[in-house]
C-alpha cells in the first residue's frame, strides 16, 4: 500500500537519513526501531512531507506522492501521529473528533463517530472534557481516534508509549494490533521501547545512524545476537 | 570601478536636493535647515541602529530619550543662568508666565558672554547625555525581562506617560505653553550665527556617528551581533548578555539625549507635543529603509527621509490643498516602510560582515 | 463620593474599550503580534457613520452595520496584503509590529486628510465631530426613577452583552468557530485535517476590525471624534488586553472593564480632595495600568492562579 | 587523583517531574568520558545543570574542586568549562572567523569605552586571536571558508564550527551534546579522531553525550549510563554496554 524507495532526508542542509526502502501492506504492522538520533522520527516526517526530502520516492497506492503537501497526503488516507501536538489540547474530545471529520457531512460525522467510539470505548466517557485534562494514554487514544475519523488507510505512529505507565502501554499496544486485525489498517510504529514493538509487529526495520541495517522478521532481529549488539552500537 | 558604480546608485539623492534648492527662494537657508535637521536625525537613527540593527533590542521608545535631553535643556538652561544674568527673581518665581522674558534676558546675556554661553551649551549637552543614559538604564529593566511585543508596548507607553506628565506638570517645561530656550550662539550674528551653530551640530552628529561606527567595528560590535543572533549561545560562551544590553541602551540613549538637547537649542523652545510617538517611527523608517545593521544605511535612511520631508515642506509653499499637506508626507513614509519590509527587507544598504583584521586577509584564500 | 453619573460614564467607556480589546485579542491570537493599527479601525468606523449621517440624515444606529463592514474589510485587507505575506516569509515579530505601525500611520494620516476635506466642505473647521455637531442628533435618555440613563449607555452595554454571547456560541457551538479555535492552537494539525487556516485567520481579522468599527461608531454620541482618537484608544486597549492576558477573549472583557472603570472612576477620585490632581492626567491612568501589569504580571490577570493564592494566603 | 569535574548528588525537578534523582559523575583530567542513555533519561538536563543554564534543586557541581553550583553560564565559561549544542547553533550572520574570535575570553575590545579609545591595544589582541582562529580552522579544514557567513555552511561544517568555537576559549573541559549526530560516518570518525588528538596534545577533558555508540565508543575512556534520571552503570566501555540493565534500558525489555 505504502512503499518508500531509497528515501534520503533531513532538515534543510542537515542529512539524517541515508537511503531507506521498505513497504507496508494492508493488515501489517511495521516496527521501526533503532537508537536515539538514528532518524526514526525523521523517517515519518519525511514520508508525510514535514522534513526535507533530498532524494528517493514515497509511493502510496501506486502513486508517487513524494512532493505533495501534508494536507493532501492526509486526504489520500495517510495519517501521521507525532509524539506531541497530535491533538488540540484546548478543545474537548468531542470537538477534536469533530475537527478530524471537518470535511464530512453531518450524518457522516455522526456515523463515523459512533464507529470510532465503538472501536475505542475508553474515550467515550471523556467526550466533553478538554484534552489537556486527559492522561498521556488517553491522549494517544484521542489522536488515534482522530486518524480513524478520517478513515486513514496507513497510520504512522511516533513513540506512542513514551512516558506511559506499563499498564497503559499494554492497553495501547493491544489497540494498535486491533487496528491491524480488526480494521485491517497498515501501521508504521516507531518505538523507543523496542522489545514490545517487536513482539506485536509483522516486520521490523532497524535504523542506525540514518542507515537501514535490517528489514525482515522481528524474531530474526531478536534472536540475532550480533544485530542486537549492533543495535546497541558495538562493533 | 566597482566603488564608482556604488556611488552612482545614490546619486539621485543629491540631485534631488539640488532640484529642491533650485526652486527655493533662499538656498543657504535651505541647506542650513537641512543640515540641522540631519544632525538630530542622524544621531537618532545611528543610535537606534546600534540598539536594534546590531544588538536586536527593539527600542520603540526612542522619542522618550530624545525628549529627556530636550526637557532637561528646556527646563534648566534659562533658570540656571538667570541669577548670573541678573534676571528679576520675581520672574523666576512665576516661571510659567514669564519664561519668555527670562529666556530673552538670558539670551541677551549670552550675546555679551560667549564663554559662559558655550560652557552652558556644553554643560547641557553633558546633562542631556546623562539624563538619556539614566533613562536608558531604567528602560533596560523591562528590555531584559520582557518579550518583544510586550517591550514595544511598555516603551511606547512610557514615552507617552513622560509626555503627558510634561504637558501637565508645569514646573518642568511650563506645561502646555512650552518653554523658551535661550540661544547660546547669540554672540554671533547673521549668517555666521547660523553657519557656526549648524556646523557645531553637524560636528557633534558626525562624532556620534563615528563613535558608534568605531564601537561596532570592534570586538564589542562582534559581541553584540552575536547576542542578536543567539542570546543563549552567547551566554554559554561567556558573554554577560544582561550587562551588554544595558550598556548598549545607555550608549544609544545618551546619544538620543544629546540630540534632544541640540534640538531644544535649535528650536528655541520645547513643547511636550513635539515628542509624539510618531517621531520614534520616523527614526524606525530611517533605519529600516537604510538597512538595519549598517551605519551607512542609517545615515542614508535619515537623508532619504529628509529629502521626502523637505519636498513636502516646499510643496506646501506652492500649492494650497484643502488638507494639511504634512499628512501626505506621513502616508508616503508609511508606504515606504511597508514596501521596504515587503520587497527589500534588508534595506537600501544591506548588512555586511565586518572584517576587523587586515594582516592575514591578503594571503588567505576563499574570498 | 462616586456619583451615579460617574458609574454610568465608566460603564459606557468600558463598553467601548471592551469591544476594542476583544478585537485586539482575536488578532493577537492569530499572528501573535499586537496590532498597532487596531485603534484606527475604530476611527474609520466613526467616520463612516459620521459621513453617512451627514449626507443622508439617518439615525446613527441604522448605519452601525456599515461601520462594522467597513472597518472589518479594512482590517481584513491589511491582513491579506501585509501581515500574511510577511508572516509567510517568517518575518520576525519586530518586523510585523513595525509593519502594523506603518499601517497605523498611513490610516491615521489618510483620516486626517479626509477629516480636513470634510470640515472644509462643511465650513466648520471644527475638528471634534459628534452626531450633535453634524446633524443635531441628541442622545436620548431613559428614566429609571430618579435616574436618567443615557440611551447610548444602554445600547452599548447591550451590544457588548450580545457580542459576548454571540462569540461564545460561535466559538463553542459552530463547526467553523471550533475550527477557529483549533487553527489558532495548532495551525499545522488543523491544516492536515482539511481546515482552511487562511480562511479562519481572515475571519478573525474581519471580526476584530468590525468590532473596533462598532466601538468607533458609538464614539460620536459622546466623545468629539478626531483622527487622533484611534491612537489614544489603542493605548487604552493595549492596557485592557494585556491585563486580560492577551490570549483570552474572556480575559479581554475583564481587562476592558477594569481599565475603563479605573480611568473614569480613578480620575474622578484623584481630581477631588485630597489629591486635587488636574483632570488632564486622565489619559495617564490606563498607561500606568499597562506598565504596572507588564512589569508585575506580564501574562495578565488570567495567568494568576487565584486558587493557589487563596490557599497560600 | 584530583578530578576535573564532579557532579555530586545532583537533583533537578521540573514541577512534579524529577529529571535528575541524585546523579554523581566525575571526569578524570585528560580523558574522554561518555554519557549514554535513552531519550528522556536526563542527559541533556545534566549538561544544562553543569553548564549553569539550570540551577540544581540539590547537590553540587565542582570544577577542579571549586564549587560552581548555580553560577550563571557566562561565569562557568570563564572558569574553563565550555559546551557545544545538540543542534549546531553558530551565530548565523557572523562569518566563520568572527564566530571563532567572538568567543575568546576577556577581550579588552569588548568593553565599550576601550573598544573606541584603546583601539591599538586590542588590535594586538586581535592579531593573536586571529592567528589562533586560523590554527583551529586549519585543524578542522574550515580555513577556506573563513570569510563565509555561518548561515552558508553545510550541516556538517556547522558541527565542525561548533567544535572549533569550543576550542577557541582554551577550555579545560568541553561538554559535547551529540557531536556526531546527523553527520556522515566519515566525518563522524574524523571528528572523533580530532577530539582524541586535542585530548592528547592539549590535555583537555571531554564529557560527551552521544547515541551513536558504534562510532564513539572506541574512542572513550569511561562511560556512564543513565536511565530515568539515575546512573545505572559506570565503568570502561566494554563493561558498561554488556551490563544487563543497560541492555534492557536501551532495548526496552
Amino acid at each position: 500500500m505504502l512503499a518508500v524507495k531509497e528515501l534520503k532526508a533531513g532538515y534543510d542542509k542537515l542529512k539524517v537519513l541515508y537511503g531507506v526502502s521498505f513497504e507496508v501492506r494492508e493488515r501489517e504492522i511495521l516496527a521501526v526501531v533503532g537508537p536515539n538520533g538514528s532518524g526514526k522520527s525523521t523517517l515519518l516526517k519525511a514520508i508525510f512531507g514535514l522534513a526535507t526530502v533530498h532524494g528517493g520516492k514515497v509511493v502510496f497506492e501506486g502513486e508517487d506522492i513524494t512532493g505533495l503537501p501534508p494536507h493532501v497526503k492526509a486526504k489520500r488516507g495517510l495519517a501521521y501521529l507525532p509524539q506531541i501536538g497530535n491533538t488540540f489540547e484546548r478543545l474537548t474530545v468531542y470537538e477534536n473528533l469533530m475537527m478530524a471529520g471537518y470535511t464530512l457531512s453531518k450524518e457522516e460525522l455522526k456515523e463515523r463517530m459512533e464507529e470510532v467510539l465503538s472501536f475505542l470505548p475508553y474515550i467515550a466517557p471523556y467526550l466533553g472534557r478538554k484534552v489537556w485534562n486527559l492522561s498521556g494514554g488517553e491522549r494517544q487514544m484521542v489522536a488515534m481516534a482522530m486518524a480513524l475519523m478520517r478513515r486513514a488507510k496507513v497510520l504512522m505512529i511516533d513513540e506512542p508509549t513514551a512516558a506511559l505507565a506499563p499498564k497503559v502501554v499494554k492497553k495501547l499496544l493491544r489497540k494498535i494490533t486491533e487496528l491491524r486485525d480488526v480494521l485491517g489498517k497498515g501501521v508504521i510504529l516507531v518505538e523507543q521501547n523496542a522489545r514490545s514493538a517487536l513482539e506485536i509487529c509483522d516486520r521490523a526495520l532497524l535504523l542506525v545512524a540514518g542507515k537501514q541495517i535490517f528489514l525482515g522478521d522481528p524474531n530474526d532481529l531478536l534472536s540475532d545476537r550480533d544485530l542486537a549488539r549492533t543495535y546497541l552500537g558495538v562493533k | 570601478m566597482k566603488v564608482g558604480l556604488k556611488v552612482l546608485k545614490f546619486l539621485p539623492l543629491p540631485l534631488w536636493f539640488l532640484a529642491l534648492v533650485s526652486i527655493t527662494r533662499n538656498p543657504i537657508r535651505f541647506f542650513i535647515d537641512l543640515a540641522s535637521f540631519y544632525s538630530f536625525y542622524l544621531m537618532l537613527s545611528v543610535s537606534l541602529n546600534l540598539e536594534y540593527g546590531y544588538t536586536g533590542i527593539p527600542n520603540f521608545g526612542k522619542v522618550m530619550f530624545f525628549a529627556g535631553g530636550a526637557f532637561v535643556t528646556g527646563s534648566l538652561t534659562a533658570r540656571l543662568i538667570a541669577p548670573l544674568a541678573g534676571v528679576n527673581s520675581m520672574y523666576l518665581a512665576n516661571y510659567k508666565l514669564y519664561n519668555v522674558i527670562v529666556g530673552t534676558q538670558v539670551s541677551t546675556f549670552f550675546a555679551q558672554r560667549a564663554d559662559i554661553a558655550m560652557l552652558t551649551f556644553l554643560l547641557m549637552l553633558i546633562l542631556g547625555a546623562v539624563v538619556g543614559a539614566l533613562l536608558g538604564l531604567v528602560a533596560s529593566y523591562p528590555a531584559i525581562r520582557l518579550r518583544e511585543d510586550y517591550l514595544a508596548m511598555t516603551l511606547i507607553v512610557t514615552g507617552e506617560l513622560l509626555r503627558i506628565i510634561a504637558r501637565n506638570y508645569d514646573p518642568l517645561i511650563c506645561g502646555t505653553i512650552g518653554v523658551f530656550v535661550p540661544d547660546p550662539f547669540r554672540w554671533l550674528t547673521g549668517l555666521y550665527h547660523d553657519l557656526v551653530r549648524t556646523g557645531v551640530m553637524l560636528g557633534i552628529a558626525f562624532s556620534s556617528w563615528a563613535f558608534v561606527e568605531a564601537l561596532v567595528r570592534s570586538p564589542f560590535g562582534r559581541m553584540i551581533r552575536a547576542i542578536r543572533e543567539n542570546e543563549v549561545v552567547a551566554e554559554a560562551f561567556g558573554k554577560d548578555v544582561t550587562k551588554v544590553r544595558m550598556q548598549v541602551l545607555m550608549v544609544g540613549s545618551a546619544i538620543a539625549g544629546v540630540a534632544g538637547a541640540l534640538y531644544a537649542f535649535y528650536a528655541g523652545t520645547v513643547q511636550a507635543d513635539d515628542f509624539m510617538p510618531i517621531r520614534t517611527f520616523v527614526v524606525w523608517v530611517m533605519v529600516i529603509l537604510g538597512g538595519a545593521g549598517n551605519n551607512a544605511g542609517a545615515a542614508l535612511g535619515a537623508l532619504t527621509y529628509l529629502a521626502l520631508d523637505r519636498t513636502i515642506v516646499i510643496l506646501k509653499r506652492y500649492f494650497t490643498t484643502p488638507f494639511d499637506i504634512n499628512n501626505l508626507s506621513y502616508i508616503a513614509l508609511g508606504l515606504a516602510l511597508v514596501l521596504t519590509l515587503m520587497y527589500r527587507p534588508e534595506g537600501l544598504i544591506p548588512e555586511k560582515p565586518i572584517i576587523l583584521k587586515r594582516v592575514r586577509r591578503a594571503n588567505k584564500p576563499g574570498r | 463620593m462616586i456619583s451615579v453619573e460617574v458609574l454610568l460614564d465608566s460603564l459606557l467607556f468600558s463598553n467601548l474599550i471592551t469591544l476594542m480589546a476583544i478585537g485586539l485579542t482575536l488578532t493577537y491570537l492569530t499572528l501573535k503580534i499586537p496590532n498597532f493599527a487596531h485603534g484606527d479601525m475604530a476611527t474609520v468606523g466613526a467616520y463612516i457613520v459620521l459621513t453617512i449621517c451627514r449626507t443622508y440624515s439617518l439615525n446613527p444606529y441604522l448605519t452601525f452595520p456599515l461601520a462594522f463592514l467597513g472597518s472589518g474589510s479594512l482590517s481584513l485587507l491589511s491582513y491579506l496584503f501585509v501581515y500574511r505575506p510577511l508572516s509567510r516569509r517568517r518575518a520576525s515579530i519586530v518586523v510585523l509590529m513595525v509593519a502594523s505601525i506603518a499601517l497605523e500611520i498611513i490610516i491615521r494620516s489618510a483620516l486626517h486628510v479626509y477629516a480636513d476635506i470634510m470640515s472644509s466642505l462643511q465650513r466648520t473647521y471644527y475638528r471634534g465631530l459628534t452626531y450633535y455637531v453634524i446633524k443635531g442628533f441628541k442622545e436620548g435618555t431613559l428614566k429609571f426613577g430618579i435616574y436618567e440613563i443615557p440611551l447610548v449607555t444602554i445600547t452599548s452595554t447591550l451590544a457588548v452583552a450580545l457580542i459576548t454571547l454571540f462569540l461564545y456560541l460561535f466559538l463553542t457551538k459552530t463547526k467553523f468557530g471550533i475550527a477557529m479555535r483549533a487553527a489558532i492552537e495548532n495551525p499545522n494539525l488543523a491544516s492536515t485535517l482539511g481546515i482552511n487556516v487562511n480562511k479562519v485567520y481572515s475571519t478573525s481579522w474581519f471580526i476584530a476590525g468590525g468590532l473596533a468599527g462598532l466601538s468607533g461608531a458609538f464614539l460620536p454620541f459622546r466623545i468629539p471624534t478626531s483622527p487622533e482618537l484611534g491612537w489614544e484608544l489603542l493605548l487604552k486597549t493595549f492596557a485592557a488586553s494585556t491585563l486580560g492576558g492577551l490570549e483570552s477573549v474572556f480575559g479581554a472583557i475583564i481587562g476592558g472593564y477594569v481599565t475603563g472603570f479605573a480611568e473614569i472612576m480613578g480620575i474622578s477620585i484623584l481630581s477631588g480632595p485630597p489629591f486635587n490632581l488636574s483632570t488632564s492626567y486622565r489619559p495617564a491612568i490606563p498607561l500606568v495600568v499597562l506598565i504596572v501589569t507588564l512589569l508585575l504580571v506580564p501574562r495578565g490577570l488570567t495567568s494568576i492562579n487565584f486558587g493557589r493564592l487563596i490557599r497560600r494566603g | 587523583m584530583k578530578s576535573e569535574l564532579d557532579a555530586l548528588g545532583v537533583v533537578k525537578k521540573f514541577g512534579g517531574l524529577v529529571a535528575l534523582k541524585g546523579v554523581n559523575i566525575s571526569v578524570v583530567p585528560s580523558t574522554i568520558t561518555m554519557l549514554i542513555g535513552p531519550n528522556g533519561s536526563g542527559k541533556t538536563t545534566l549538561i544544562n545543570v553543569i553548564s549553569g543554564i539550570y540551577k540544581p534543586d540539590e547537590g553540587k557541581v565542582l570544577l577542579r574542586g571549586k564549587d560552581i553550583t548555580g553560577l550563571p553560564p557566562h561565569e562557568v565559561y570563564s572558569l574553563g568549562l565550555v559546551r557545544t549544542f545538540q543542534i549546531p547553533s553558530p551565530f548565523l550572520r557572523l562569518t566563520v572567523l568572527e564566530n571563532l574570535m567572538v568567543v575568546a575570553k576577556n577581550q579588552l575590545g569588548e568593553k565599550p569605552i576601550s573598544a573606541v579609545f584603546r583601539r591599538r591595544r586590542w588590535m594586538r589582541e586581535e592579531e593573536e586571536l586571529e592567528e589562533k582562529a586560523f590554527r583551529v580552522m586549519e585543524l578542522l579544514h574550515l580555513e577556506r571558508l573563513w570569510n563565509r557567513r555561518a548561515s552558508e555552511l553545510s550541516g556538517g561544517q556547522m558541527k565542525l564550527l561548533e567544535i572549533g568555537r569550543a576550542l577557541m576559549s582554551d577550555p579545560s573541559i568541553i561538554l559535547m551534546d551529540e557531536p556526531v549526530a546527523g553527520v556522515n560516518p566519515k566525518l563522524a570518525y574524523d571528528i572523533m579522531e580530532y577530539i582524541t588528538n586535542v585530548r592528547k596534545e592539549l590535555g583537555i577533558s571531554f564529557l560527551i553525550v552521544e547515541h551513536r555508540l558504534d562510532i564513539v565508543l572506541d574512542y572513550v575512556d569511561y562511560v556512564y549510563a543513565m536511565h530515568k534520571g539515575e546512573i545505572i552503570a559506570r565503568g570502561p566501555p566494554e563493561e558498561v554496554i554488556s551490563n544487563p540493565s543497560v541492555v534492557r534500558s536501551y532495548l526496552g525489555g
